[in-house]
């Protein structure tokens, strides 16, 4: 009939591997191979500058709203490189990088931010669910493929993304309480960039740590430096290794920052200081990575030069492409496809009226 | 055949479809041990275990959305509801994502999955156990909405949502679930979703109706019969959406009057949905205003009151004859 | 007066609403600091503190439920749902509390609390930020349902549901945020909620909408009486819950023809119990088929076909005609 | 640049005063006063008997459904116990020895389970929330009166209840998480039955705890024997103190049992072991406080005997005015009471509706 601490044998690790200057430490330095290597720097710089683009482009009102994804690179990149592409990934719509990184074409982005129903298509070979905007519901799906893929006998791995905002969500509580019942294999990837539009880190929840909240469901979790991109593929590494053997979900928590817009429709300057943002730009994760990269000789300043242009190439011609593909009419139609497998009796009769409203009238591109 | 409860032939459809298809996985709150709280998933669990009748967490949202994340994978998870009360929890993973996922992806993903409830009144139930709001699914594009009125019919339709390749909601009748046994075919027997039926042929009204109210509206049929020498046609619409309304309407242009029946609240309900394909599709041949017997716009009572929010044979054969008296 | 924008006449409303009752509260996500993704709480925070304009986490049923909360105790909190498409989360704390507490507390208690939400089309946005979904809060008894279509009615509006003594869900065009300037006088103005107006008047058909869609409506009935010589009248209902049917049925038993145009889907839509009211209170002067102008049965296509899923000027002139044909 | 333990300083207690026998932990021991001690005693009789009772009634089809409390006797009234009448009760639907401690009438619960919608009515002067039975979501509501609570610089608490199945809801998730951020005055008394219906607590969540899921919103959290009413009444007091005092919210796990059954429409034997249940028995709140109370001179044998008399007169009262009530007709009008503070058009005209059809009719009490 004691007053006696539980026996609670929790903790909380933070990790961090390079530091703002690029600087190793060399006892957690993971021996990954030299084009690896590469190819992460590759991708983050594609999407660095793809952002950029898909900003002037959107300023110039030739495609619609997205969310920027400056700063998170190495969080993306370091996660999803820890995945096969046998796996799966869920993203919410901020993951450009872990997109491009599978594979995701340039092309298809700017038409689906272009307003085109036809870019949310996914290839057939490419394990990805599209981007899914309604904050934290993402995480259920995860925990059922997960669940579908322990049914099955599988070894694939999930990995779900979402912010530190999604993370006061219910659907995300009922996620993590699942994925701990039926221990899935499931990778929860928080990017924690301290802001949730206008609202900062510290009043989206009274706790110290995202990566505690993995406690209330007896799951790991982990903080991890979200800027390095070999801590967060460490801790990837070993959360992918962890549910592929049937260690159930991990929690990690990856300390970012979004150095830009939340999306093209948001003014940050209403609500945080450039003094906090000037301190993230000096953690900025991409020269930090590059740092590195040159200091060991993996990457020398010529061979970046090749790759900045080589993107350059790579990102107009996909903006020439879908500006082709954007002048060309637009079928209205085609939003009555992939409703159901087969087309109701109140679709085919509506599908019909617009058919008509369409040549009576050119279709009605004024409303107000 | 076997005469069968609702109850026995719905459990007799998820027993045959896990037969026949191992990827078809049953869950919910107390579907396995228990085999639900009105024992419609009853044995299941012992028959085929517990990892495909999986007793879950207290959480419906999740349990809609972790039955989309099974069906992406290419399952058929048919997940319950305990109540229909209770489902609300979960509309917006249905309406974000079960009932998007087809489109979002442009077709490489589908969410074959069904949710079941029981609704409506009668069973002197607590609050939240006895309302009857299809609609509510009915408005999202993207999903289906099928309520059953019987025994064979529910077993035929539940087969049907469970081998459907999109979401389908499916509102089981409490009030019928035990209320008497019908015969039902050992063999399968499928009912395509989104057909209506005749289910009685008449030349001098139509009424219109689903689920549980269809009892009280084949009774009134009956007495309209009897007492009045009037024929009623009786259409059951099986699925509210998509809605079939080929059968109505053709019926309306026939009888030139119909009243519609639900117990869910009248305002903004499925009837009204009725009425305006009517409007659209029969109007030339309307002879009198179309009626709607329909629980009231309130909070369903409590079971001392439930009898007089509930429709009833009687109400709608008066309003039949209101209808055919106009 | 002044001429403003509909965000300015909300914040009007708010900032007014705030100073005459230190009960009233504001609260939802990014609507202190940053003022509302849409600038509708802009100045608040700064005017009021943060005791009284609350940023909250991201929690949508939370914020429902917050509110509820807070009505209870006697507060007047006024909640955003950042946009409408993610106000599902928080249905079921509206469906099973908000709604019911007056009831099931037996008049002990109440729920004053207003829920805010920008919806529909025409702004070029993302998937789930243009949906029209009224229908889904409108048939759910204990709430109301108010939808303004300008500047001076949705300010005059906003008033009497922060001082409503039950809880209003508050629809926000966000195609006409910013799309025109009214005179908004200074001094209070009030409309009462469950009202509609006529706002043009004429003989020949009645054109019944609400919300952004009341422009394309207004501009048909040019296009008629200049075209056609038509002389339309129209009707704003701006709340569609409790639906006022006295001066729709009204008008349609003058102009024996009705169009109703919304932007939400057709099917079980709001438009349908529009038609279903004109049926039961007027069909006997109906001379035409109603038709209905409005969203179709799909998922709101993204920004390159918006304007084909919207219903426009030149569509509900065009269905008018068929009407006036008929 | 590490790999190393952030310093989380949390942990979860156990409280437990009084074992099995009633034998007290001397040191732990509350000065609590004689007459709250009986009253205490008296209130957890009353449930446990009017719990029997209605359990008769319903068999005998004179009341409908209704969740049955036998064991939870310790929970409620130890906890309720710490509230001062100018606090608010915030309940599910189990809490009956809360409501009858609060001056709830036993008159009214039969009416309210014999199905009438008048007996939902809370008196005036009487700080409760109607019983609400959508699981966990009722948290929510009890975090918003805190809030309001604080910003009219009132001194009240908040206490809402919950099981362990309600936990699993991410209503509960978000109430927990706000009333963190916002530190407002609510207990959250978790009663942990092991069971909802039939899923066990093991199945619910993979925590050890539930009394952990406080560290996710850097609450405290604390384990308490819930069917002893000394430990569940000093913890409570204890967290009453903090919230009325600005400390902000307490989530406290109350470990108890449900020896009966879910409500009446359940059937236990189908998913739960006798073996169980009679383990429970021992640890029954209820002998286990008589005895306490008898061993230290405050209750005696004919006193009980007096007091069990006393009960069951008040219970049969009750029942006959429930039963002379429920011979009374049914005004079915009464339906569109209160839905809005006015009826609108639409209810006055199915008001009428109704008044015909009862005219005409009598009301068409068969409907299938
Ligand atoms: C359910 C829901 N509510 C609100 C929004 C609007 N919204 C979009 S992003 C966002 C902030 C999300 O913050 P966080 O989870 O931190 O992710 P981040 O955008 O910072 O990557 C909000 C409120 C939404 N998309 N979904
Ligand atoms: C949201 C919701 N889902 C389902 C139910 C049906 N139901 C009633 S009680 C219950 C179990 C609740 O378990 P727990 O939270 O442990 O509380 P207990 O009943 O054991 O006190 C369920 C599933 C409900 N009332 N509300
Ligand atoms: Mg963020
Ligand atoms: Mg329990």
């Amino acid at each position: 009939m004691p007053r006696e601490k539980i026996d609670l044998p929790y903790s909380v690790d933070y990790l961090s591997i390079l530091d703002a200057d690029g600087s190793v430490d060399k006892t957690l330095e993971p021996a990954l191979p030299e084009d690896l290597l590469l190819r992460m720097h590759r991708v983050m710089l594609l999407n660095r500058r793809f952002d950029e683009r898909m900003l002037h482009l959107q300023r110039q009102g030739r495609i619609g709203t997205f969310a920027l994804t400056t700063g998170h690179e190495a969080t993306f990149v370091g996660s999803v490189a820890a995945l096969r592409s046998s796996d799966w990934l869920v993203p919410s719509y901020r993951e450009a990088a872990a997109i491009l990184w599978r594979g995701g074409s340039l092309e298809n982005f700017l038409l689906y931010f272009g307003g085109y129903d036809e870019a949310g298509w996914v290839p057939e070979d490419v394990k990805n669910l599209p981007i899914s905007i309604p904050v934290g519901s993402q995480t259920q799906h995860a925990v059922g493929l997960g669940w579908a893929i322990r049914s099955r006998g599988s070894d694939e791995v999930v990995m779900v993304y979402f912010g530190d905002g999604a993370t006061s969500q219910g659907d995300f509580h009922e996620a993590m309480n699942f994925a701990g019942v039926y221990q899935t294999p499931v990778v929860f990837i928080c990017q924690n960039n301290q802001w949730a539009i206008s609202v900062p880190r510290s009043r989206q929840s009274h706790s110290r740590t995202l990566a505690q909240k993995a406690l209330a469901y007896d799951i790991p979790g982990i903080q991890v430096d979200g800027n390095d991109v070999l801590a967060v593929h460490a801790a990837a590494v070993e959360a992918v290794e962890r549910a592929r053997t049937g260690g159930g979900p991990t929690l990690i928590e990856c300390v970012t920052y979004r150095l830009s817009l939340h999306t093209t429709a948001d003014d940050p300057k209403r609500y945080r200081d450039d003094a906090e943002v000037a301190i993230w730009m000096k953690r900025d994760p991409l020269p930090r990575f590059q740092n590195y990269l040159l200091a060991k000789g993996i990457l020398t300043e010529s061979k970046l030069a090749e790759t900045e242009e080589a993107i350059k190439t790579e990102i107009q011609e996909a903006v020439d492409r879908a500006e082709t593909r954007m002048k060309e009419p637009v079928d209205p139609l085609h939003m009555f496809e992939h409703m159901y497998a087969e087309r109701t009796p109140a679709l085919e009769e509506q599908r019909d009226e617009l058919s008509r409203e369409l040549a009576a009238g050119k279709g009605d591109l004024s409303h107000g | 055949m076997a005469k069968m409860t609702m109850v026995q032939a719905l459990n007799m459809a998820l027993r045959q479809e896990m037969e026949k298809d191992d990827r078809v996985v049953v869950l919910g709150e107390d579907v396995g041990v228990n085999g639900g709280v009105f024992r419609v998933t009853e044995g299941l669990q012992q028959q085929f275990g517990d990892q495909r009748v999986l007793d879950t967490p207290l959480a419906e949202s999740m349990i809609a959305g972790f039955s989309i994340g099974m069906a992406l994978y290419g399952l058929r998870p048919i997940c319950e509801m305990q109540f229909s009360g209770f489902s609300y929890y979960a509309i917006h993973q249905l309406e974000a994502h079960a009932s998007r996922l087809r489109h979002r992806s442009q077709g490489r993903y589908s969410v074959p999955m069904v949710l079941r409830a029981p609704y409506g009144g009668g069973v002197r139930a607590l609050e939240h156990h006895s309302e009857s709001r299809e609609a509510l699914f009915a408005h999202i594009p993207g999903l289906k909405m099928v309520m059953p009125s019987g025994p064979r019919n529910a077993r035929a339709l539940l087969v049907a949502a469970i081998r459907d390749p999109d979401p389908v909601v499916f509102f089981e009748p409490k009030a019928v679930y035990r209320a008497f046994r019908e015969e039902v075919p050992e063999e399968e027997e499928v009912l395509p979703l989104g057909r209506s039926q005749v289910v009685r042929e008449g030349d001098d009204i139509t009424l219109i109706s689903y689920g549980a109210m269809m009892h009280p509206t084949l009774a009134a049929a009956d007495e309209l019969k009897e007492k009045d020498g009037v024929e009623a046609e009786v259409i059951d619409l099986l699925t509210v959406s998509p809605l079939d309304d080929s059968l109505f309407t053709q019926s309306v242009r026939k009888t030139g009057r119909a009243v519609l029946v639900h117990e869910a609240p009248r305002s903004f309900g499925p009837g009204a949905e009725v009425v305006a394909r009517i409007v659209e599709k029969s109007f030339w041949s309307l002879e009198a205003p179309i009626r709607r017997v329909t629980g009231y716009d309130v909070i369903f009572p409590l079971f001392a009151r439930e009898g007089d929010y509930l429709p009833g044979a009687a109400r709608i054969a008066r309003a039949a004859r209101e209808a055919l008296s106009a």
